[in-house]
């Protein structure tokens, strides 16, 4: 397990380094927003490593709203002249972040440590910005999942739906049944992952390419992308009627104790299935979300590298050794319910999903079918990102129509890349 | 003995020497700062500050957002039903805590507190409470009374009056006071007069007390005002702008357009148009305020 | 040049003038009281010469130092307010201790002064309250007491008897004035209560809009006003001031003034024996100077006797107090008590033309 | 009434007879009455607090199951406990313990640096008039209203170079700015009924400016100082946007731990020590509004007021 690594690790470290001085020579400051449970206990493991290469860890977390909290401190910071040695940030950030001019080079670690034979590379079209290493990926989420409660399944004689038809037939029949078919909270993420979840769904993989990741007009205006508010429109009957507004993890709580019968979202889930003494993959089965089979979204958190001063560099690139190493990517991601940032990770301690997740990645990578997620910040700049987020929430919840919609997301998009 | 024109020259400069660390605070980071964002406001800012000269674009494009009409027109909603709820509220606790109340100190101290609660999580307690799943409709529903509906939180026309139920839950104490400490200043002889004068209680309130706690009123407007603007915390903890953008307000777009959606110069834009609606309605009151002291 | 000297001073606030060009001279241990409506200028004046108010233009100089610029501490004066202005925070001792502890007195020789200040006000019992525990003549004497114990050259009164009742009001006047007598100390007294003025002052300063209007001893003041605003301010109840006509009778200036009736009466005016014939004015006579003819005044040589119907009666005690129409307006006459005159019937009059005065009607200053 | 304007106009006011004068009949109808309005509004006051209150005392699974308004069938403190020293709210598990900390030497300060600062500029506005005064109030009180969403990249970018970004006097500088607004608008208010006479005597009296102002004014400040007090201490205790931007590693205010505590995005949710947190968090402000609960009526009555 991760922690018998990880001395081993501390171990080898403190014999081979420094004739070890009490006071850390070096310190790093993260910014991240990995608070809670798990996840920052996990990121405990990435201090400690650091510790043992005698780099002290400043911990700057902050909270909230996917990461929003955090990246409007990390403008402050870096409007003040201050930043922070790394901050947490998603694909597009990194990207925009990189584009300032903000952030520093990591390429000699990264050559150092093989980074790019093992980065799948789709990950490292973001963390490599004109031929530098930026930032260093820790995970890998996939947000393409449906969830299906597999007791509810078996007493409606259903098996897990590979189509948007057969899901719809499914969620048909539980709702006939009495149960409510798609377990969803109604905030404007969520929205948007089951969203990327239809388009990729329905228009496939070059599909969701222009539309989503290239916000090409006419992919965006296409009969498709009617056929994908179709099919949000009959979602929105799936759901129950307080669903607005609801955590995404209430949503789940429904989900296992049988309320509903099936969630789309993301790996994370994991977290509060196994908080619930259940089994993802057995108890509550993992598939790709419906016609996503083959395909595979992702977001990823990565580490941005800021520029720092001279002295500050060496600790920096440890900080990134660090993440990058293969112990603190197994440990890190078993907790966090995502799959290493690289491939080279052995997948025997992971779970079920873990496991398939793997398998379908290498599948996706190699079918050019390794997508960054929109709703998480890897298929759109922010902007852009949000005026979908706007449109797709907005005929969630009201009764446009689909054709309203995709002139609605046109006009959005074009005015947010102005 | 002090010679006279220095003593003379500190004296006048002195109040003026001790009033400049202020003033120098305001002219910076206030004024400038107004000034600064004036000129975001025509550039084409977008994740940090730039200063390449756009014109009316950003205005352009603000006013085209459907998002930043629900905004405004959720403001007036909100601010108008806040401010005077709070109003009403304020002033009908505060004349029945005025009567000879056993315990007004504890009543008072439960009127107020929701003040010092943080909405970071206090909208959760009111989330839950409004949620008709698991709050108020659900618990009357569990009495007994089936038809019992109460599900505005999830429901787009009325989701901002649930902002505004909790709004006034967190201020409506402190307005209270406010109106409370107005009615403790009003001379006692004048309310025997009236009542000798025959004035029933109501009329007393009526014609005699509401009109005098003008100031009170004035006040509590302020106040309110300054925080129906700033209502931030509150959206984001109760509705995060949902159901869809029902309860999207100024406050919440400018934070979004901003930091989370980089389009800063937007974000300048609609900061600059909440400022002209803030003077709006402070110069007036700023206004009666110096006329009455001169 | 006087020991306190107002010289050209005058004070506006931006285009108002609230105070023009005014010239005082006061000599060492004078009561001078300033007096007058409000708004007339007179706490302006006077905190000026206390330093709290700047001076517009023109010298204010005290025992020949001249004081424009020179701070309120430092002009070693005292001053006494309308709302006595005691520190709430601090105890009466305290409150008496303040001034000299600003002046680096030694705490010995304070705490001397205080006793002694506290015996001559009768205030030693009270030396450890709060002033919220006095009552308004307590803290006059309060105000008092830390006036005292600057040994001022000039003491400042600033309406200080305003905030008490009538009767306490006499009775702290008498002990102003024999405080005055007894340290001869120089007092500048603002009051808008004309007979404080009258009862203390050794000079009065009678100001109106921003002017001294008459500046001169009670005596002169009272008996001869300067103008008819003096005149009718000066004075309970107030002068009369008829409109007359001057006509010489059988040689003599004579004051012809119209009767309720239509009639006119004529009395014989030796005073405007040097104004023109014929010439409107306006007669000053004060109720004194219209009595029963056995309340007159003997010695008088302008008594001039006649009959006019009386509208009201009023008994006040020590006089009654008769109304009649004369030259259009209401006059009052000040008979003796127990008079039989009764309302609607004519009454024998006494003028002592001698005390009367006569005012253009145009300019309204005293011709005669 | 002049000679103690403060204490005087304070216990004459409380003194004021109720109005209607219905006060003499011991039981009736209409009291019962008003005696059950007041206490309905108590329930809708203490209504969130009851939900946080009793959910911070359950069990997660007790919550999760559906169970949010009622009491807790399984009294616990275990949140209570975590919130406090257990909870993990960021990579350390070490609860809002440490973090009360950085709150006070930040709140502290900024009060007192505001409050002292807003008491001299009301002193300076109402007792050292100038031209151009009031349009100069005017002009600060409207530093009130400023959105702090728009100052905050140009503050950042002023204390980086001020060079306090990041520390605990950057902080306090940044809350003293936007908090020295409503202490001057307290006090200018408050002051402008303090009788000006007394100024007067003390300048007589030999008191220069300053003496005037530590020997007089404030010792008669008490309750305008409360209302300040607990107006600023509210505000900066409970501010998120500032603590979260301007703050340094080491100089988190405890709202930002508080959030950190309570807006885990994927992580999960565990609402009872949410709820605990969050009363944690207010007790603070809560037992300085219980303490001086009874002075703030009195010092808006006194001051903000009075126009």
């Amino acid at each position: 397990m991760a922690f018998t690594k990880t001395s081993k690790l501390l171990a080898t470290v403190a014999f081979t380094s420094a004739i070890g001085s009490a006071a850390m020579a070096q310190e790093v400051e993260v910014l991240h927003w990995w608070t809670a449970g798990g996840e920052a206990a996990a990121l405990n493991v990435l201090k400690e490593d650091l510790a043992s290469k005698n780099v002290g860890w400043q911990d700057m977390p902050v909270a909230g709203g996917g990461g929003e909290a955090a990246s409007t401190t990390l403008k402050a910071r870096v409007a003040a002249g201050n930043p922070p040695t790394a901050a947490q940030m998603l694909g597009m950030q990194l990207r925009e972040w990189a584009n300032e001019g903000a952030l520093g080079d990591l390429s000699s670690v990264a050559e150092e440590n093989n980074w790019a034979e093992v980065v799948p590379a789709a990950v490292q079209e973001f963390a490599v910005n004109d031929g530098k290493w930026v930032g260093a990926p820790v995970n890998i989420h996939r947000p393409n999942w449906l969830w299906i409660n597999a007791e509810i399944f078996d007493a409606q004689g259903l098996t897990p739906p590979t189509t948007w038809e057969e899901f719809n037939a499914a969620a048909d029949k539980l709702q006939e049944a009495g149960i409510t078919p798609l377990a969803h909270g109604g905030q404007p993420w969520q929205d948007a992952t089951v969203f990327d979840d239809v388009v990729l769904g329905i228009g496939g993989p070059d599909f969701y390419r222009k539309a989503i990741i290239e916000a090409d007009m006419d992919a965006l205006g296409s009969d498709t992308m009617v056929q994908v508010f179709d099919q949000m429109r009959k979602l929105s009957g799936y759901v129950d009627e307080n669903f607005s507004g609801r955590d995404w993890n209430l949503a789940t709580a429904m989900l296992l104790n049988g309320e509903a019968g099936m969630q789309l979202m993301g790996d994370w889930a994991k977290g509060e299935i196994i908080r619930a003494d259940m089994v993802p993959g057995e108890d509550i089965l993992c598939v790709a979300a419906p016609g996503t089979e083959g395909s595979y979204l992702f977001n990823t958190d990565f580490f941005g590298a800021f520029d720092v001063s001279e002295e500050s560099k060496p600790a920096q690139m440890e900080l990134a050794a660090s993440i990058m190493s293969k112990e603190f990517q197994e440990a890190f991601n078993l907790v966090k319910g995502s799959i290493p940032a690289r491939t080279d990770v052995a997948p025997d301690n992971f779970d079920a999903c873990g496991q398939k997740a793997m398998e379908d990645i290498v599948e996706a990578a190699d079918n050019n079918a390794l997508l960054g997620s929109m709703a998480h910040g890897h298929g759109q700049t922010s902007s852009v990102q949000r005026a979908m987020f706007d449109v797709v929430t907005e005929h969630f919840n009201s009764d446009m129509s689909s054709q309203d919609a995709v002139e609605e997301l046109q006009i959005a998009v074009e005015s947010a890349m102005l | 003995m002090a010679q006279p024109m220095t003593g003379r020259s500190l004296r006048d400069w002195l109040p003026k020497l001790v009033l400049s660390p202020t003033v120098a605070m305001m002219a910076i980071f206030v004024y400038g700062f107004i000034f600064f964002t004036t000129y975001l406001s025509f550039t084409d800012s977008r994740m940090l500050p730039s200063y390449e000269w756009v014109g009316f674009d950003n205005y352009a494009t603000l006013f085209k957002l459907r998002t930043w009409d629900i905004a405004v027109n959720n403001l007036l909603i909100f601010g108008g039903l806040y401010i005077g709820i709070c109003c009403l509220l304020g002033l009908t606790l505060a004349i029945l805590l005025d009567q000879k109340i056993r315990a007004e100190g504890f009543i008072r101290t439960i009127y107020l507190y929701p003040m010092a609660l943080s909405f970071i999580v206090t909208g959760v307690a009111w989330k839950w409470f409004l949620d008709p799943g698991i709050g108020l409709e659900a618990v009357v529903q569990g009495w007994g009374w089936e038809s019992f509906e109460f599900d505005w939180i999830k429901d787009r026309d009325m989701a901002i009056y649930t902002v505004v139920i909790a709004a006034v839950w967190q201020t409506s104490g402190f307005v209270m006071a406010t109106f409370l400490a107005g009615l403790r200043g009003i001379d006692g002889e004048m309310l025997k007069a009236a009542e000798v004068d025959g004035a029933s209680t109501f009329a007393l309130y009526r014609r005699i007390v509401i009109p005098q706690l003008r100031p009170a009123f004035l006040s509590a407007f302020v106040v309110l005002a300054h925080m129906a603007i700033k209502s931030y915390d509150l959206v984001v903890a109760l509705t995060n702008g949902g159901p869809g953008t029902a309860t999207e307000v100024p406050a919440t777009f400018m934070y979004s357009y901003t930091f989370t959606r980089n389009q800063m110069g937007v974000g300048a834009a609609s900061a600059e148009i909440m400022l002209l609606t803030i003077a709006a309605v402070i110069i007036p009151y700023l206004w009666s305020e110096l006329r009455e002291k001169k | 040049m006087g020991f306190l000297d107002i010289d050209n001073v005058t004070k506006s606030y931006g285009a108002v003038k609230v105070l023009n060009e005014t010239e005082i001279s006061v000599e060492e241990g004078e009561f001078l009281v300033l007096v007058g409506p409000s708004g007339c200028g007179k706490s302006t004046l006077l905190n000026m010469i206390a330093g709290l108010e700047d001076v517009t233009s023109g010298d204010i100089s005290i025992n020949g130092r001249r004081v424009n610029d020179v701070k309120p501490a430092e002009r070693n004066i005292a001053m006494v307010f309308q709302s006595y202005a005691l520190y709430p925070n601090m105890t009466v001792r305290g409150n008496i201790s303040f001034g000299m502890e600003m002046h680096g007195v030694p705490k010995a020789e304070r705490e001397e002064k205080i006793a002694k200040v506290a015996d001559l006000l009768q205030i030693t019992n009270l030396l450890d309250r709060k002033p919220g525990q006095l009552s308004g003549g307590q803290r006059q004497r309060v105000a008092m007491g830390r006036a005292l114990t600057r040994d001022p050259d000039v003491f400042l009164f600033d309406e200080p008897l305003s905030n008490l009742d009538a009767k306490l009001r006499v009775d702290m006047r008498t002990e102003i004035k024999k405080l005055h007598q007894k340290l001869g100390t120089t007092i500048v007294y603002v009051t808008h209560d004309q007979i404080e003025a009258l009862t203390l002052s050794t000079r009065i300063a009678v100001m109106f809009g921003g002017n001294v209007q008459q500046l001169g001893t009670p005596q002169e003041i009272y008996d001869n006003p300067a103008n008819m605003f003096v005149a009718g301010f000066m004075g309970s109840p107030a002068m009369n001031l008829l409109p007359a006509r001057l006509e010489r009778v059988n040689g003599a200036m004579c004051a012809v003034l119209k009767v309720g009736d239509g009639s006119t009466i004529t009395v014989p005016f030796p005073r405007a024996e040097d104004l023109t014939e014929g010439a409107d004015i306006v007669l000053g006579i004060r109720p004194e100077a219209m009595t029963d003819p056995e309340g007159a005044d003997r010695d008088s040589n302008a008594l001039t006797e006649t009959e006019l119907p009386i509208d009201v009666v009023e008994p006040a005690g020590s006089d009654t107090y008769v109304t009649v129409a004369l030259g259009g307006k209401d006059a009052i006459g000040r008979f003796r008590a127990h008079n039989p005159a009764k309302a609607g019937q004519p009454a024998r009059f006494t003028f002592d033309m001698a005390k009367a005065v006569a005012f253009d009607p145009e300019t309204e200053t005293r011709l005669a | 009434m002049a000679t103690a304007p403060t204490s005087e106009a304070v216990t004459a006011g409380t003194g004021t007879p109720p109005p209607g004068g219905k006060t003499r009949a011991s039981v009736n109808i209409p009291r019962i009455v008003l005696y059950v309005i007041l206490g309905l509004f108590c329930i809708y006051y203490l209504l969130p607090l009851y939900v946080m209150l009793s959910n911070s005392l359950k069990p997660l699974n007790e919550i999760t199951s559906g169970g949010m308004m009622a009491l807790p069938s399984d009294w616990t403190l275990a949140a209570w406990r975590s919130a406090w020293s257990e909870a993990q709210v960021g990579v350390a598990a070490t609860g809002l313990k440490p973090y009360f900390a950085n709150s006070f030497f930040m709140v502290i300060p900024a009060v007192a640096i505001a409050t002292l600062l807003g008491a001299l500029n009301g002193y300076v506005l109402t007792k050292w008039r100038f031209r151009g005064d009031t349009i100069l109030f005017g002009l600060i009180l409207f530093g009130c209203f400023i959105p702090f969403q728009i100052v905050l990249i140009p503050m950042a970018r002023a204390l980086g170079f001020l060079n306090i970004s990041g520390t605990v006097s950057g902080l306090i500088f940044v809350h003293v700015i936007y908090g020295v607004s409503f202490s001057t608008l307290y006090f200018r208010n408050y002051y402008a009924a303090f009788p000006t006479e007394l100024v007067r005597a003390a300048q007589i009296d030999g008191a220069g400016f300053f003496t005037i102002f530590y020997r007089i004014l404030l010792p008669n400040s008490g309750p305008i100082a409360v209302v300040c007090v607990i107006w600023l201490f509210t505000n900066i205790w409970n501010d998120f946007l500032f603590g979260a931007s301007f703050s340094d590693f080491d100089s988190q205010p405890m709202t930002v731990a508080l959030n950190n505590l309570v807006q885990s995005s994927t992580g999960v949710k565990e609402y009872n020590v949410h709820f605990a947190g969050a009363i944690m968090a207010a007790l603070p402000t809560l037992f300085v509004y219980i303490v001086a609960g009874r002075f703030f009526v009195r010092g808006l009555m006194t001051g903000s007021v009075k126009g």
